[in-house]
């Protein structure tokens, strides 16, 4: 294992640490590492970082490591890390704020689940709503897993859970600007 | 309308002898100007006003009736309130000594002296009516007339912020030409509610604080320990200003203290209650630590 | 903002030196100490025989919770050229809270004056313990070369 | 016209090595009021003591002026020095021109000019000092201890052994406190019965000492040397002069009740003594289970008592005393693990407290010492200990470390594998904290001997699985999540302040911290003295310790309370804050400043517009005032003043060094 | 009582059942349901963890409407409500914010119309003891676990009942004559969305709950947001096929039950819909 260059790391990670706290409120410094986050994640046994790590990361400046992780991307936001937290820090806002740098970054370590996010959003976008029967095939479709849950739609469809027509909006135009407005503002902010 | 509320009120309480004493305005010698009045009989209560002309603040007189007997009523503006509130701070009115009328205060409004007598709409604001922070009273018994919204008050410190912008040298060029003119009259001090010592720092045939020149040197001395001496206390009535012959800027001075404390050690505005003590008798280990 | 010209304009000024005094302008600064501490701090300076300008004339009080924003005022009016005011560390008053209330009083104080037109340097708060000499040399050498840089005094001051 | 007269000191040549002495004392002489200066090659010496005790004979002196060393080396002795030589100890300045002139300012010219300055200063001073003296104070030979526990019984031996007479006032029906249920000592391992019991029965023989159990303090008056304090003695409904402790009430008493000795594991009867080796070993009625108190029926401990001594009509009585100290060692509570939802919300009967465990643990305790879990008795294999809880928790419990914790957990999952063989104890930590002798060792051993493993990182959640308690954490050395599925989980709760302890220093005026604990008057120079003059702490009231540390500070508060006891009258500052009722309008901001409560109201009749009125103002109380000089400041009007430092001397300071 | 009503887009597909089953409890209830004109998706986790403001403006859209409307929201769907209680939170707690998701939405929202969750509207407004009342069969002492899932209770402010240890729903049981089964996983993460994006992470998530519930031997879970109820009852299948589980554990909305308690028949309010079949458990009980 190569040493970490903790003198460099800190200068260097400067910054988006920095950013990552005004976003998410949160003090990385404030933690003491007990853990407690990481005990009662429902998803850590998956995460290649416990929260608790991607806390410490940031403490050290390793920052671009964090936004590199597929913990960030696995985080359920159930909060029950923010819930629990002995510092009332809310590891789960530092997962979003890794999330959106990570996005501006262009990592996305886990594609999966960001590529859900970006269907999922798309589809607001254009509709207003979620086309569920839409997200869930141009997902697969994008994820090259075509089959997957396919056995399921067909009973969907049938117990009226599946509309194969997305249900549209009248305010499409306004929803459609929100997103344009709201990105251009968070990029302007930074 | 107000007035009518008022000459009612306060016959009931006399004539009840409820109080021995109401303490309110009445009409004075122009058009433009409305003066302290003593009520304690019933038939004088048609003497009373309420207009936009009640600038004075009513509180400091419950000092003179400390040691009456029975109680003093008397009329309440958002100011005069909390200049109420700062005397029972201080110990020095009782809350069951004094009946307080409170009345919403829509701002007090001045005409130029001389001129004909006008429709008030179109007359100015006061300066210390301009920025209120509360209109409405914070402690009364009862309360005449409908409360009314706070105005903006964003230019609160405009004219502090002006003069921090200033210089050192031109600060101090400024306030000398100001305090060069000041009279030592010591009316900024009798009129102010948050001045309640029953013998002044600066009077008595004790320690002598202050020469007793009248040069520049000892004005200041006396206008910035006046400023320290009122921080936290200040309730913005603005009396001190209203009452200057010599015209200084005194509230440029209170409100510059007030918006440093504010700064400093957290949101506080001096007489909104009794409970909470003025910011420079408290502290908290967080303070700003600036000296190090 | 405009210039500060205080400190270009003034040349030391020599007419109002005590007689005898040597050339160099030596700036005079009224210390109040609390007695705990800072004195405490002064006193080791002494016995570690570590040097600082002559500039200082310390006032011993109890406590810098003692110290009254008058008596700043009546220094500068006398012809102090600055002003020092010093206790021990907050959490450290002999008082327990003393320099808490100090703390809050000369920031204010400090405020005012600044708004008032003075230099903030010439009058300044520190916190200097028993066992800080070397930071009680530091802070009035320091001080010092502040106020020698702003030269004499004039502001507030009733002698000529 | 004052006249001073002034010495200026040479040190040898610590001073006149670097400041003309000569001319300092030449331009001295020259200063307003004063009528003589002079100088001297030592003046703290026999010699140079007698030139000034000489010259306040031969010049009518009434004020001198020492210029030497820092006053806080030598001022007592000058003041001495004048005071035989016939003036009030008061009437003296030193000028320091040795610590703050000489030795810092090498440049002679310079430093002579900075020691006629500081010596001009000095006599501007004197000549504004008035004689002070040191009021006095009568002592009441008499100290109180609030508490019974392991630190109150400790200052109690320490004060009554010293031969002054001490009341212990408990709470509780016995003295003996939370060492008491405790079953082992770390680092030891010996028994805490087998070293406290001992102590408990001192006490209650000790001829100086009257125990009085099952009351509280209801009322503090007077101030230091003269507490004029009320206890109250709740009803016991058992004559205490009558009983006889035989037992025979208690054993056929039918009603049964959870015991709080036994933290609710056990039971005990209605008429009962905590435990076996109570002191007084006498019972009390507890009238909210007793069936006589409830029903009217019943009456059993009456009919079988030998001596007659059960009296149901027993009322609350107060008995009032004085007494010269009081010394609070109230200890503290147990951390109310209910908050935490993650770990059950108290609900789980086999996730226990550290004081269960010890109950468990305990020989005499309600399983004879074979430790079972709560729900179904079955012995525990796996053990899991958190710790922690409570502590160092800003969200739910407090902020700071209790500092015993990691000490009794490492004990008690020493005493499991001991007790339990082949059982597992499972420790979980975020740091481990062992500062004391032998502490770290015994961690060490509790690790390698005893088979405890540690694994860093807070529990995030308990929940019961079949039989077994599921317990997550994350092993954060590892940076993996863990589990264990155990048989008993036992929290490290926090200590915390008493829940009543906020009243109990209002009642005796002391201060408190956030979380409650009394407050001491310094934190490193005065750690057992509180604010209010007379009233010491000892024990865990002040905050979390372990028994070494509350025995050391008993000693601690007892040596205080004995130095006090000690005299019979205590001189108390002679430089305290004064009050000019006359400018006094009465407003009391100073008493909210004041740190030792020296500052009170007071009526006043004046005479005013031909008729008398009652006023309020402010006044001090010269023993309890410590000269600080806050109030003076806070005084707009200045009718504060502080003697020895009075406005007038300090700004004639002022005006001297501007000069 | 009257509230503007944001069914959301699940309970427009996925979650019908739960929409049905809303509506005949409210008309039951005399509770007033407006749907909130034009209503948008309030963006859901994806929205916040990518755009923050935008996490906000969403549901501050619809917020803004029912304030012209003059009514509060109630927004059965845990994750609307958790989107728009943060957006209430957020808008009145700093004009800083209220300013942008003003600029971004072109309404302003004051935040004077706040948000309830269908929980708090049945169970705690219109309250148990007129439920109680009303009541025309009862569960029959139905082992029913309550499934609260994440986001009905979290984060502390937000949440509308205890984060560990919610009682709400098992109340509701209690209530309607069935056994609240207390159970630790009340507030266990189902993983939101992971069971259809990173399937294997996701259903191990779901299999931990499942399999809880069946040792705490339960005959039914129910639930109060359309997510959990998906992860639950579809993927029950799922996990017997690929991960040998044997699971056949009813899935109810608590309106589901609460409906049919009022004497709506089962039918009407969607449980024919459910993957796992409720017609057993509803049987045992005297349900159908």
């Amino acid at each position: 294992m190569q040493p970490i260059n903790l003198t460099s790391a800190l200068a260097a990670g400067k910054d988006l640490v920095a950013k990552v706290q005004t976003a998410s409120g949160v003090d990385v410094k404030a933690c003491y590492q007990c853990g407690k986050c990481s005990a009662g994640c429902p998803v850590a046994f998956a995460m290649d970082y416990t929260p608790r790590q991607v806390m410490r990361m940031l403490q050290l400046g390793l920052a671009e490591e964090t936004i590199k992780s597929r913990a960030i991307w696995l985080c359920a936001q159930c909060e029950t890390c923010s819930a629990r937290c002995p510092r009332s820090l809310e590891p789960a806002k530092v997962m979003e704020a890794l999330r959106i740098e990570a996005k501006r970054a262009g990592f996305e370590a886990d594609d999966e689940i960001a590529t859900f996010n970006e269907k999922f959003l798309r589809s607001v976008a254009s509709n207003g709503r979620v086309f569920e029967a839409g997200l869930i095939v141009g997902y697969n479709m994008a994820t090259v897993q075509p089959l997957k849950d396919a056995g399921v739609a067909p009973s969907m469809l049938a117990k009226g859970k599946l509309k194969l027509f997305p249900s549209k909006i009248r305010g499409r135009d306004v929803i459609n600007r929100m997103f344009t407005k709201a990105e251009k503002m968070e990029a302007d902010n930074k | 309308m107000i007035t009518e509320k008022m000459r009612d009120v306060a016959k009931d309480l006399l004539t009840k002898g409820e109080v021995n004493m109401v303490i309110g305005w009445e009409k004075g010698t122009f058009w433009y100007n409305s003066t302290p009045v003593f009520i304690t009989k019933a038939e004088d209560v048609e003497r009373l006003v309420f207009d936009e002309f009640c600038t004075n603040n009513l509180a400091k007189y419950l000092l003179d009736y400390k040691t009456a007997e029975g109680k003093v009523a008397i009329f309440v503006k958002g100011c005069d309130a909390r200049a109420v509130n700062r005397l029972m701070q201080d110990q020095q009115v009782q809350r069951d000594k004094v009946y307080l009328l409170g009345i919403p205060c829509g701002g007090m409004k001045e005409a130029a002296p001389g001129t004909q007598p006008q429709a008030t709409e179109g007359l100015p604001l006061v300066e210390k009516c301009q920025n209120c922070t509360s209109p409405n009273p914070v402690v009364f018994d009862v309360l005449l007339g409908d409360q009314v919204s706070v105005r903006d008050t964003q230019n609160r410190f405009a004219a502090v912020e002006k003069l921090e912008a200033l210089g050192t040298d031109e600060k101090y060029a400024y306030w000398g030409e100001m305090f060069d003119k000041c009279i030592r009259c010591y009316a900024c001090r009798n009129v102010c509610p948050a001045c309640s010592c029953r013998e002044c720092a600066f009077d008595g045939n004790g320690l002598n604080w202050l020469g007793k020149q009248n040069n520049l040197q000892e004005n200041q001395m006396f206008n910035i320990t006046r400023a320290m001496h009122v921080a936290g206390r200040c309730i913005e009535c603005g009396e001190c200003e209203r009452v200057c012959p010599m015209d200084l800027p005194l509230m440029a001075i209170n409100r510059k203290v007030i918006k440093d404390l504010n700064e400093l050690f957290g949101a506080y505005e001096a007489g909104m209650d009794v409970e909470n003590r003025p910011p420079l008798g408290q502290f908290k280990l967080e303070d700003p630590e600036k000296f190090m | 903002m405009s210039l500060d010209t205080e400190a270009v304009q003034q040349q030391p000024a020599t007419a109002a030196q005590p007689e005898g005094a040597p050339q160099e302008w030596e700036p005079r600064i009224v210390g109040f100490a609390c007695n705990w501490c800072t004195y405490a701090g002064a006193d080791l300076a002494g016995l570690s025989r570590l040097q600082y300008p002559p500039s200082i004339r310390l006032i011993r009080v109890p406590c810098s919770g003692r110290v009254n924003p008058q008596f700043v005022i009546r220094a500068f009016q006398r012809g102090a050229d600055g002003v020092l005011v010093a206790g021990c560390h907050p959490g450290d008053c002999h008082y327990s809270t003393g320099n808490y209330f100090t703390r809050r009083r000369f920031l204010l104080m400090q405020n005012m004056l600044q708004y008032m037109g003075m230099d903030p340097r010439r009058f300044q708060a520190r916190w200097i313990s028993g066992s800080e000499g070397p930071k009680f040399q530091q802070v009035i050498t320091q001080m010092t070369e502040d106020i020698k840089a702003l030269g004499p005094n004039r502001k507030m001051r009733d002698v000529e | 016209m004052r006249k001073v007269g002034v010495f200026v000191c040479h040190c040898g040549s610590n001073i006149a090595g670097t400041v003309d002495v000569e001319k300092v004392a030449q331009e001295a002489a020259k200063f307003p009021n004063v009528v003589f200066a002079t100088d001297y090659k030592y003046m703290c010496s026999e010699p140079g003591q007698q030139v000034i005790k000489d010259a306040i004979k031969e010049h009518n002196l009434d004020r001198v002026v020492v210029a030497s060393c820092s006053p806080r080396m030598h001022e007592p002795t000058f003041r001495r020095c004048i005071q035989t030589g016939g003036l009030n100890p008061y009437l003296l300045e030193m000028a320091n021109i040795r610590e703050h002139c000489s030795w810092v300012h090498p440049d002679k010219a310079k430093g002579t000019v900075k020691a006629i300055d500081l010596v001009r200063k000095a006599a501007a001073k004197v000549v504004k000092n008035e004689p002070l003296q040191k009021s006095s104070i009568n002592i009441t030979k008499r100290a109180l201890v609030i508490g019974g526990g392991i630190a109150g019984i400790q200052v109690a031996l320490d004060i009554a052994d010293a031969g002054f007479p001490v009341t212990i006032v408990e709470k509780e029906p016995t003295i003996g406190g939370r060492m008491a249920q405790i079953d082992k000592t770390f680092p030891t391992l010996d028994c805490s019965a087998c070293i406290l019991t001992p102590k408990m029965v001192d006490a209650a023989q000790h001829p100086n000492i009257e125990i009085i159990s099952y009351a509280e303090v209801d009322k503090v008056e007077g101030y230091v040397g003269n507490f004029d304090i009320t206890i109250r003695k709740k009803a016991r409904s058992v004559d205490m002069n009558k009983c006889t402790g035989c037992g025979t009430c208690w054993e056929k008493c039918p009603t049964k009740v959870d015991s709080e000795f036994d933290m609710q594991l056990g039971k005990r009867k209605a008429i009962y003594t905590p435990f076996p080796q109570a002191v007084p070993n006498k019972p009390v009625i507890d009238r909210e289970h007793c069936l006589k108190f409830k029903t009217g029926k019943c009456g059993i401990c009456e009919k079988v008592c030998p001596t007659g001594a059960v009296d149901f009509t027993m009322e609350d009585e107060l008995i009032t005393q004085q007494y010269g100290a009081i010394v609070v060692a109230t200890g503290f509570d147990q951390f109310d693990h209910s908050v935490y939802g993650e770990y059950g919300y108290g609900k789980y009967p086999d996730v226990i407290t550290g004081l269960h465990f010890e109950r468990l643990v305990n020989a005499s305790g309600p399983t004879m010492g074979k430790i079972k879990r709560p729900s179904d008795h079955k012995v525990p294999e796996t053990v899991v200990f958190i710790k922690c809880v409570g502590s160092r928790d800003e969200a739910k419990g407090k902020t700071y470390c209790s500092r015993t914790c990691c000490m009794y957990t490492a004990k008690h999952a020493t005493l499991m594998a001991e007790k339990v063989k082949g059982s597992k104890s499972y420790i979980f930590y975020m740091d481990v904290r062992t500062p004391g002798k032998g502490y770290e060792e015994f961690y060490k051993r509790t690790q390698g001997e005893y088979g405890a493993q540690y694994i860093r990182g807070r529990v995030s959640k308990v929940y019961p699985k079949g039989d077994k308690l599921v317990v997550r954490g994350e092993d954060s050395l590892l940076g993996r999540p863990v589990e264990i599925e155990a048989d008993m989980v036992v929290l490290a709760s926090a200590m915390v302040a008493r829940s009543d302890a906020g009243d109990l220093a209002r009642t005796l005026g002391i201060s408190y911290d956030k979380d409650n604990f009394f407050t001491e008057a310094h934190p490193k120079l005065r750690p057992v003295e509180t604010h209010t003059a007379g009233v010491f702490l000892a024990g865990a009231c002040q905050g979390p310790k372990d028994i070494p540390d509350s025995v050391a500070q008993a000693g601690a508060a007892a040596a205080k309370a004995i130095g006090l006891l000690a005299k019979s009258q205590m001189e108390t500052e002679a430089t305290v804050s004064q009050v000019d009722e006359s400018r006094c309008s009465g407003c009391l901001l100073c008493k909210s400043i004041c740190p030792y409560k020296a500052i009170d109201v007071k009526i006043i009749a004046e005479r005013v517009g031909g008729k008398t009125v009652e006023r309020q103002v402010a006044s001090v109380n010269k023993s309890l005032c410590q000269g600080c000089g806050a109030c003076t400041v806070a005084c707009r009007a200045g009718s504060l003043n502080l003697l020895g430092f009075t406005n007038e001397q300090i700004l004639a300071e002022v005006e001297a060094v501007c000069l | 009582m009257k509230y503007a009503y944001y069914p959301g887009c699940s309970l427009h597909s996925t979650g019908i059942e739960y929409n049905m089953s809303t509506l005949a409890v409210a008309k039951k209830l005399n509770v007033e349901l407006e749907e909130i004109p034009d209503w948008n998706c309030c963006g859901a986790s994806a929205g916040h963890t990518t755009n923050h403001l935008l996490g906000l403006a969403l549901p501050a859209r619809n917020l803004a409407i029912a304030e012209k409307q003059g009514l509060d929201v109630m927004a059965p769907c845990a994750s609307c409500y958790n989107r728009m209680k943060t957006a209430e939170v957020a808008v009145k707690s700093s004009p800083e914010i209220r300013a942008k998701v003003a600029e971004i939405t072109e309404m302003d929202y004051a935040g004077n119309s706040g948000v309830k969750s269908a929980l708090e509207v049945f169970l705690k407004e219109v309250g148990l003891e007129k439920i109680k009342a009303s009541l025309v069969r009862n569960l029959g002492g139905m082992k029913v676990a309550a499934y609260y899932g994440c986001l009905l209770v979290r984060p502390n402010g937000i949440g509308m009942d205890d984060p560990e240890d919610p009682m709400t729903m098992d109340d509701m049981i209690t209530a309607l004559g069935g056994e609240a089964v207390q159970w630790p996983f009340k507030t266990e993460c189902c993983g939101a969305s992971l069971p259809t994006a990173r399937s294997k992470v996701g259903l191990k998530m779901v299999n931990d709950i499942l399999q809880m519930a069946d040792i705490s031997g339960v005959d039914a879970i129910v639930t109060a947001c359309p997510l959990c109820f998906v992860n639950l009852d579809m993927r029950q299948n799922d996990l017997n096929k690929k991960a040998g589980g044997n699971f056949n554990i009813p899935i109810f909305y608590f309106t589901e039950l609460l409906a049919i308690a009022l004497g709506e028949k089962p039918g009407k309010v969607g449980v024919k819909k459910h993957f796992v079949s409720t017609a057993q458990v509803l049987d045992k009980y005297n349900l159908k």
